[in-house]
């Protein structure tokens, strides 16, 4: 094989080596964000609609309370905390993802951590919503707060719920204060080649970026601190959510695993929220060019890499129980495997253990999109029932068998979830039209640093340092 | 843009290296290294250019958010505990391990807190406007921007152009106009830091004036509103009529039922204690009627310890201390039926000594 | 630390299972004295009961089982799991008499308290409580009518403690042994319930739990140290 | 909030409010409500300090003694009376919620009168009005007038009803309800009557007995004097010097009773006298024990044979053996008859049979109510069911003029629907109601006169059956009368002036002055005074009298010799069509149905079934399988006499060939709470109209019945979960340690 199609190969499988003028590839990321397709109102409305309906039902429930969701005297967490920690942990996984990829410098990264870092926003800040929403008393939700008050009263750090809000508020700052950084030169992009109101917004967002050397500087550092700063506090937030659960004496719930079992679910459901994003915006924007089967591959590893780890944390934290034979203890995991929880347990175990293992082996599944979206999709409800599960279900089991209760999700908590997930998405359609949705100075950096050099008769990529 | 110029000239590249070289050139005019400027689209490898690696502090900041983040933490876990000690669960007041926790947060939110505005102001200044910039250098072309004096205009663009530049545009920054609008950037860059400071500041301040009842509603569900009170709210009801509480007495026809108390030392002494704030304004120590206020009523506060009310029956003492009698004003919201006994106990009593020890 | 040197009393309540006839008098007493909404039926159904002290009946024994009764209420636990975790300080330790406070006016509703009971003693308020009139005309006003969004729970009769110590203090006396009587305890036809300060060593409670072989406590093995002491069935000597 | 406030406005501005929150939190709160306070306050009533008033609990004919806590007015909590020597402070669920009674949303206001019988559409009167058109159709009912009143009755009332009744020529009141005959009033009065030569209710005293048999009695829930029982049971449980009663229950299901026996016999149902026949047989055989019980056990014990016996009840004969040397060597045997063996076959003779055993152990801890203290104070005596069969008969006929119906009698809830109640009712000119709630017999009613509750009327209660002592409760009002009611008693004493021939019978000015010439005739009991007023306030003060303070023991009646013959029970219904024994009780909460309209009582867990506002068909787990049915399943019930349909609570509390209903449910009338929320079956539906051999009590507990699906299901408000409560391990260890 010549060296003309061993080149021509490269450039069809790796983004950074298939370089293309500036011009180019900045049309490539400005056209769908200056076109409004046909789908995308009737999209708008449909989502809208739906994250109204939250708000709404929302204003119900503080009207009526509590009464009109599903709860009852032993269940008194239900699916809002469910919700409240899946979303927590895929937004906690995108921003993850996207500061251990550029502290390990792995170049697939390059066109996707926007992606990630947009999901952690939009995630976290619906999550962020649904502990206000499952409170008895909404609107007294700054009683939690610890700031000098007429009430004389500070929280009680005592109380895992405080280091819960401290953690879940830190990292809803942190998360979007790192997407933003990350955004301003491809602000300054979009400044200096889009006309109209857009050019105003991402005037304003740019502060000022020319591009100097010292602007480049600094945001290199930054970047830098942020990254570590985020993988300190990535894993310390998710333990603490896990600590809600841990820290309590309710059978099922006080396990010393919570904490990495959380984290590792997290990763997870982050992963295949990515792998959702990626596709998604691969064939709607056929941005085939900065997305790629090695991207698509990349995440696909990673996806099983966390899968296994997963699977491990849960059968830890399934074996442990089981073997003590504590008689409460085992009666969660019977009511879990065999019980009330049967069915969801079950079809977790089917999505988030076997299909994984059983699939993502083989590089033609990871590289083949429909497979990977509807891998993913079966993961992100296996993840959400795993949630619901250790909520509702081991919190039916407790120590005076004469209060064992089952809980039934009403209307209300049905339509809350649903428009929390419509939230997210939407926030991507509208946000697609506003900003530039890749990174595209690092991939021009990318595809500046790395090159094809020939050696002997093959021609080898290289990247300099 | 540090250092005395009159002109700004920015120069496009395609290539790197020619950008690097002309950069070398102007060095090589005497052109000072702070007032020339590399520009690129995308981080390029440091030393690319001939120039001294530019500085900043954010390792600096980055300690200094942590050190406040820790403090506050120290605060809230600490201070706040003492400020309002209150026992739950057994627990000790200020818990060991959980404090970990809340320090790792604080620490790490407000570090990064400070180098995000760090980082930010430092993109935005100290250059506020007035610069030469061009939307290619967010395409391919590398920039070289340099300030020059008047004299050096002329060689350094024919640098530039020697070194292969193309669209060449200069700022004339010459005249009072220039400088002053140069000065008034600086200026308003620097206020920028300030007024992110101050703006904290401000905004601590606002929460903590809301925080004292700035901002109050009723809801309608605080508990100050109950349901559970209409025992104070109208109507009026009577007690039953004819009927007959166990404390007693009941007045059927001025006949008492019982004299649930008997006169023990406990009630009279307890009763003294009642004649002190109740009676003795008006009845005095003895009770002779001569207490400090008896001067105000005609007809004068009966002698209690006299023939005339000694006579009377308990009940008929009961009566009038609850119903009150003549400028004798009703008890009957200050006593309970006990207590009103106690005092009947000790009015009985007084024939044999004083009431009270004023 | 809730150790019992700063306390002035130390309220228990022994409840005897032998004399327990679960009749509910107690139920029916606590609603009446501490204004405890009724539930209608289909918050029922969706097991919302609320009744600050409950009758659990359990069956053992193989068919025919036998059933037997467990009056469950709140434990005043010494080391209470449902303090620590309110975020709000509404479930808070009472050290000077040993209680466990729920301070309604700060409750937020977290239900934290309640996952973390062993005993699910709380009761939350799903919906305002509504008392048709003129029932109204019959509530405490002792005490409070608690909103929708609430934590509530056991009080050990709080305003009736109260209500003995300032009729005390009055008088100028100590508070009697068994002065203070809950609404439960003084309704209990059998007399299955005792209710007393456990520090004074005259009152019934002491008395009933000196060196008594049948005294134990629920979950025990939890460490959340209850005030309230089982005592469980004993047997007879009539021969059979 | 501009202006200052304290913290009293702050609770008035919160009781404005809460109401708004309470109806769904609509209007925001009214800054400030006004403040009344009292120009001169009445007696005794110091804000915020509560006044006690004593008075006797009338929500069944115990007579426990209560006093009730009012604060300006309103009455905000019952209690026991400390001093009284019946139920000595203790009080039922039951006594407990009384201020429902008087606080019901649902009470009428006044009198009404209903143009269509049954239209349900009421429309106020006058008193005027209504005294005129009671005492015209008394007038034109004259002899044919019949008064049908409940056992709580007022002994004044009952009195005044009497010479009324008299006055006319008509015959007495007829006092019946569906408690009394549920707990076998007049079958156990007759039997005392028959062995004791005096028609009195029997009373126990359980808490000296070491041995109890109970012979399915209810004693700790809904029968007799349950408060006295349960105090009773406390102190037999638990003696000093570590003694403990062994309680025996004989009873196809298991009730809070036989959940504290120490031995529950689940014997067949109906079989219970024949058990204790048996028993005395084996005594006399087995010739264990004290001699002179051994003697009394020869001459008293039936020609019976125990094996066949055992063989019918399912008890093995050797449990009968060691249960009759148990009962005849302990120190202080006890037996109870309860209110099933009353409920079929020879009733009187059944519960003879029981009694014979209490003969035999030398009737120690058994006593025969005497009657009244006092000449002129009367007792309430339930009719025997026979009377009752008659009247409606006489009723049908056309023969009754005026039907006055007071109290919570409410005969067309109470009586089996087979014996045509309501049908006759149509036959009869006038009928009046004298029940402060609209319930099923109002429904038929001309005209609604309701009477004060009795937390605000007037009165007085020979305690029956009284243990040991004479004893007379007095009832007083706590509060001023909440609506535009009437005492019956001054009502019957206006009607009566304007009738001739009953003015001259009853001619006191109002039913207070009558009351108080009654009580006069007291002679002087423990709480004394110089003078009738003041005896007459401590009567009032103290809630009630007594000859001698404390409890008195219970003198042992003497028993004439009779031979007592028990028929083998026979069941209502072929075997075959009707597979299972139907067992009817009555709950604790609900008792007869006179609790079903307050939501404490109809609203709190029963406890075996631990369900609220429901009542539901226990079925034994096995025959719930076998049905293919379980927990909420509507299945259909079917007696020879009718049908209803009922959830399912599977439940190990019966025998596999039982199913148990409650009784007090199914209402179609009687408030919002008994009527339109709570759901269940009445289960005298099912019962036929027949009496018992010896006609003294209604035949109801020797129904068969079958089991069909519906397919239907419904929720059940349950407080336990079944899961739980039931089997599985975590249950066993459980029980294992705390229970």
């Amino acid at each position: 094989m010549g060296l003309d199609q061993q080149a021509q190969l490269e450039r069809e499988r790796h983004l950074l080596v298939d370089a293309r003028p500036g011009r180019e590839l900045n049309a490539m990321v400005l056209e769908p964000m200056m076109r409004i397709g046909r789908a995308f109102w009737p999209a708008v409305g449909v989502l809208g609609f739906l994250v109204l309906a939250w708000w709404v039902t929302w204003g119900f429930q503080m009207w009526w309370n509590l009464g009109i969701t599903g709860l009852n005297r032993v269940v008194m967490w239900s699916l809002y905390i469910a919700n409240y920690v899946y979303l927590i942990g895929i937004a906690e996984a995108g921003t993850f993802i996207a500061a251990a990829l550029r502290l390990l410098d792995i170049d697939w990264r390059r066109p996707i951590s926007r992606i990630a870092e947009l999901l952690t926003v939009f995630c976290i800040f619906a999550s962020a919503l649904f502990p206000l929403a499952h409170l008895g008393r909404t609107w007294k939700f700054y009683w939690l707060l610890p700031y000098p008050n007429e009430r004389q009263l500070w929280p009680n750090f005592h109380s895992a719920l405080i280091w819960d809000l401290t953690a879940t508020l830190s990292y809803l700052a942190m998360s979007t204060l790192f997407f933003y950084i990350d955004l301003i030169p491809d602000a300054a992009l979009a400044r200096d080649h889009v006309r109209g109101w857009r050019r105003t917004l991402n005037n304003w967002l740019a502060l000022g970026w020319r591009g100097t050397e010292r602007q480049w500087r600094l945001l290199k550092v930054a970047q830098l601190i942020f990254s570590i700063g985020i993988l300190l506090i990535m894993p310390s937030v998710h333990t603490i959510v896990s600590y809600d659960f841990a820290m309590t004496i309710q059978p099922g719930w006080h396990s010393t695993v919570f904490g990495p079992y959380f984290v590792a679910g997290a990763i997870y459901s982050g992963v295949a929220a990515i792998i959702i994003a990626a596709i998604l915006f691969q064939r709607l924007n056929h941005w085939g060019y900065f997305i790629r089967d090695e991207h698509l591959n990349g995440l696909g590893i990673f996806l099983l890499l966390t899968s296994l780890v997963w699977d491990y944390f849960f059968f830890q934290d399934f074996i442990v129980p089981w073997y003590g034979q504590v008689p409460t203890e085992k009666q969660v995991l019977l009511t879990m495997m065999a019980g009330r929880g049967q069915l969801a347990f079950w079809l977790m175990i089917t999505t988030n253990a076997i299909i994984p293992f059983f699939t993502l082996w083989w590089r033609r599944v990871r590289t083949w999109w429909p497979a990977m979206l509807a891998i993913s999709i079966l993961i992100q409800l296996g993840l959400l029932l795993e949630r619901y599960i250790i909520v509702t279900i081991d919190l039916g089991v407790r120590e005076l068998p004469f209060n064992w209760g089952l809980y039934q999700p009403r209307a209300a908590e049905l339509i809350m979830s649903t428009g929390a997930v419509a939230f997210v998405v939407l926030g991507f359609v509208v946000f697609s039209k506003l900003i530039p949705f890749v990174v595209l100075y690092e991939v021009k950096e990318g595809q500046f640093l790395v090159q094809l050099n020939r050696i002997g008769k093959g021609l080898i990529r290289s990247k300099m340092e | 843009m540090r250092g005395f110029h009159d002109y700004l000239v920015l120069g496009l590249f395609d290539d790197l290296g020619q950008a690097a070289d002309v950069v070398a050139a102007l060095c090589r005019l005497g052109i000072p290294e702070e007032r020339i400027k590399a520009l690129s689209p995308f981080p390029v490898p440091t030393r690319a250019y001939p120039l001294p690696r530019p500085r900043d502090r954010l390792a600096l900041v980055t300690a200094v958010g942590a050190a406040i983040g820790f403090l506050l933490g120290i605060f809230m876990m600490v201070g706040t505990a003492n400020l309002y000690p209150l026992d739950v669960g057994g627990q000790p007041l200020v818990p060991g391990p959980p404090s970990i926790v809340i320090l790792y947060e604080y620490t790490l939110l407000l570090m990064l807190t400070a180098v995000f505005l760090a980082c930010a102001l430092g993109i935005r200044t100290p250059a506020y406007w007035g610069q030469v910039y061009d939307p290619r250098l967010t395409e391919d072309a590398y920039g070289v921007l340099v300030g020059l004096t008047s004299r050096e205009l002329e060689p350094a663009e024919q640098a530039l152009r020697a070194g292969g530049a193309y669209g060449l545009r200069r700022l004339d920054e010459m005249g009072v106009g220039a400088r002053l609008r140069r000065w008034l950037g600086r200026q308003i860059s620097y206020g920028l830091w300030v007024a992110g400071i101050v703006g904290g500041v401000l905004a601590i301040a606002i929460l903590c004036v809301f925080a004292y009842g700035g901002l109050q509603w009723i809801y309608p569900d605080q508990m100050v509103t109950q349901q559970s009170v209409g025992d104070q709210e109208g109507p009026r009801l009577a007690a039953p009529t004819a009927a007959v509480p166990i404390q007693g007495p009941v007045l059927i026809r001025g006949q008492p039922a019982t004299e649930p108390l008997p006169g023990t030392a406990a009630s009279r002494e307890r009763g003294a204690d009642l004649f002190r704030n109740q009676c003795y304004l008006c009845h005095g120590n003895e009770g002779h009627g001569n207490g400090p206020l008896a001067g105000y009523y005609s007809p004068p506060p009966a002698d209690l310890a006299g023939p005339v009310v000694q006579s009377l029956p308990p009940s008929e003492v009961f009566r009038v201390i609850r119903l009150g009698r003549g400028v004798m004003p009703s008890l009957a919201e200050n006593l309970t039926a006990g207590e009103t006994w106690d005092l009947v106990t000790l009015v009985k009593g007084l024939a044999q000594g004083p009431a009270a020890t004023p | 630390m809730a150790d019992a040197t700063q306390a002035e009393h130390k309220w228990t309540m022994v409840v005897d299972l032998d004399k327990c006839t679960g009749c509910q008098a107690c139920v029916v007493a606590c609603h009446a004295e501490n204004n405890v909404p009724i539930r209608n039926k289909s918050e029922v159904q969706a097991n919302r009961a609320q009744h600050w002290i409950r009758i659990e009946r359990y069956w053992v024994g193989d068919p025919p089982a036998k059933a037997r009764f467990l009056p469950m209420l709140c434990q005043h636990c010494n080391r209470a799991p449902c303090e620590p975790v309110c975020p709000v300080y509404a479930s808070v330790h009472s050290q000077r008499e040993h209680l466990n406070l729920q301070v309604y006016n700060r409750c937020v509703g977290t239900r934290y308290c309640n996952n973390n009971c062993p005993y699910v003693v709380r009761y939350f308020n799903f919906y305002d409580p509504y008392f048709p009139a003129p029932l109204t005309e019959q509530l405490n006003p002792d005490v409070t009518v608690r909103t929708a969004g609430i934590m509530e729970k056991c009080t050990f009769c709080i305003q009736r403690i109260n209500r003995a110590e300032q009729q005390a203090r009055t008088e100028g006396r100590d508070l009697g042994p068994d002065e203070v009587i809950p609404a439960c305890v003084q309704t209990c036809p059998p007399s299955a319930l005792l209710f007393g300060d456990l520090l004074n060593p005259e009152s019934r409670v002491s008395k009933v739990l000196a060196d008594n072989q049948r005294a134990l406590r629920v979950l025990e093995h939890l460490g959340t140290e209850p005030a309230i002491y089982y005592l469980k069935g004993g047997k007879s000597y009539v021969r059979f | 909030m501009g202006r200052r406030i304290g913290r009293r406005d702050l609770l008035k501005i919160g009781a404005a409010s809460a109401v708004a929150a309470a109806l769904g939190g609509c209007e925001f709160p009214r800054p400030w409500v006004q403040l009344e306070p009292y120009v001169r306050p009445p007696e005794e009533q110091v804000a915020g300090v509560g006044t006690w008033y004593a008075s006797t609990c009338r929500q069944c004919p115990a007579g426990c003694g209560i006093i009730v806590r009012v604060l300006n007015g309103r009455a905000v909590k019952i209690e026991g009376n400390p001093q009284h020597p019946l139920n000595e402070g203790k009080l039922c669920p039951r006594g407990q919620a009384g201020l429902q009674d008087l606080y019901n949303p649902d009470r009428l206001q006044g009198p009404v009168r209903q143009a269509v019988r049954g239209s349900r559409q009421y429309q106020a009167i006058s008193w005027e009005q209504a005294i005129t058109d009671l005492r015209t159709g008394l007038a034109q009912a004259g002899s044919s007038l019949v008064v049908w009143a409940d056992c709580t009755i007022s002994g004044h009332l009952l009195d005044l009803f009497e010479r009324l009744t008299a006055a006319l020529g008509a015959p007495p009141p007829l006092v019946f309800d569906l408690y009394t005959a549920l707990s076998g009033y007049a079958a156990l009065s007759s039997a005392d009557a028959l062995l004791f030569g005096r028609a009195a209710l029997p009373a126990y005293g359980v808490e000296e007995a070491d041995v109890v048999l109970s012979f399915g009695a209810g004693f700790l829930s809904t029968w007799l004097s349950t408060t006295h029982y349960g105090v009773a049971f406390g102190s037999f449980r638990q003696r000093p010097l570590g003694q403990r009663g062994y309680l025996v229950q004989f009873e196809p299901r298991s009730g809070p009773e036989a959940a504290k026996a120490d031995l529950w016999v689940r014997l067949h149902p109906g079989t219970e006298a024949l058990v204790a026949q048996a028993l005395a047989r084996l005594i006399a055989d087995a010739g264990e024990g004290p001699p002179d019980r051994v003697a009394r056990a020869r001459a008293w014990a039936p020609a019976v044979d125990p094996a066949a016996i055992s063989a019918m009840s399912g008890v093995p004969l050797e449990d009968l053996r060691r249960l009759a040397s148990t009962f005849v060597t302990a120190g202080r045997p006890l037996a109870i008859p309860g209110a099933a063996l009353t409920g079929h076959g020879d009733a009187v003779a059944q519960a003879a049979a029981v009694q014979v055993l209490n003969v035999i152990a030398g009737a120690a801890g058994l006593g025969i109510s005497s009657g009244p203290p006092a000449e002129g104070l009367l007792t309430a005596v339930v009719a025997p069911y026979g009377r009752v069969q008659r009247l409606v008969e006489r009723m049908r006929a056309g023969q009754v003029g005026a039907l006055l119906v007071w109290g919570a009698a409410n005969p067309a809830y109470a009586l089996p629907p087979a014996l045509g109640f309501v049908d006759a009712l149509k036959q009869v000119p006038l009928v009046v109601s004298f029940r402060p709630i609209v319930d099923e017999t109002a429904v038929w009613a001309d005209l609604v006169l309701p009477d004060r509750t009795y937390l605000e009327a007037w009165g007085y209660d020979v305690v029956e059956p009284s243990f040991g002592m004479p004893l007379v409760d007095s009832q007083q009002p706590v509060v001023q009368p909440l609506y535009n009611t009437r005492a019956t008693g001054e009502v019957l004493l206006e009607v009566a002036r304007g009738i001739p021939v009953a003015a001259a019978a009853l001619p006191w000015p109002d039913e207070l002055a009558f009351l108080r010439e009654r009580i006069a005739a007291l002679p002087a009991g423990v709480f004394n005074g110089a003078g009738e007023e003041v005896r007459w306030a401590r009567f009032l003060q103290h809630g009630f009298w007594q000859l001698a303070p404390g409890p008195a023991a219970l003198e042992a009646p003497q028993a004439r010799l009779q031979p007592v013959m028990v028929p083998a029970p026979s069941f209502q219904g072929a075997a075959g069509e009707f597979p299972f024994f139907l067992y009817i009780y009555m709950p604790v909460l609900l008792s007869d149905g006179r609790g079903a309209d307050k939501p404490w009582l109809v609203g709190s867990p029963d406890p075996m079934t631990t369900l609220m506002w429901q009542t539901c068909a226990e079925i034994e787990t096995n025959t719930a399988i076998k049905l293919g049915v379980t927990y909420g399943d509507i299945v259909r019930i079917t007696s020879p006499y009718g049908e209803v349909e009922v959830p399912v609570y599977v439940l190990n509390s019966v025998r596999p060939d039982t199913i148990a209903i409650a009784a007090g449910l199914g209402h179609s009338a009687l408030g919002r709470f008994a009527g339109e929320e709570a759901e269940g079956p009445n289960p005298m539906a099912l019962v036929g109209a027949g009496a018992d051999a010896s006609g003294a009590s209604m035949a109801w507990a020797n129904i068969r019945v079958r089991v069909a699906r519906t397919g239907r299901r419904v929720a059940l408000a349950k407080f336990e979960d079944t899961r739980g409560s039931y089997g599985g391990f975590v249950n066993q260890a459980f029980a294992d340690q705390y229970l």
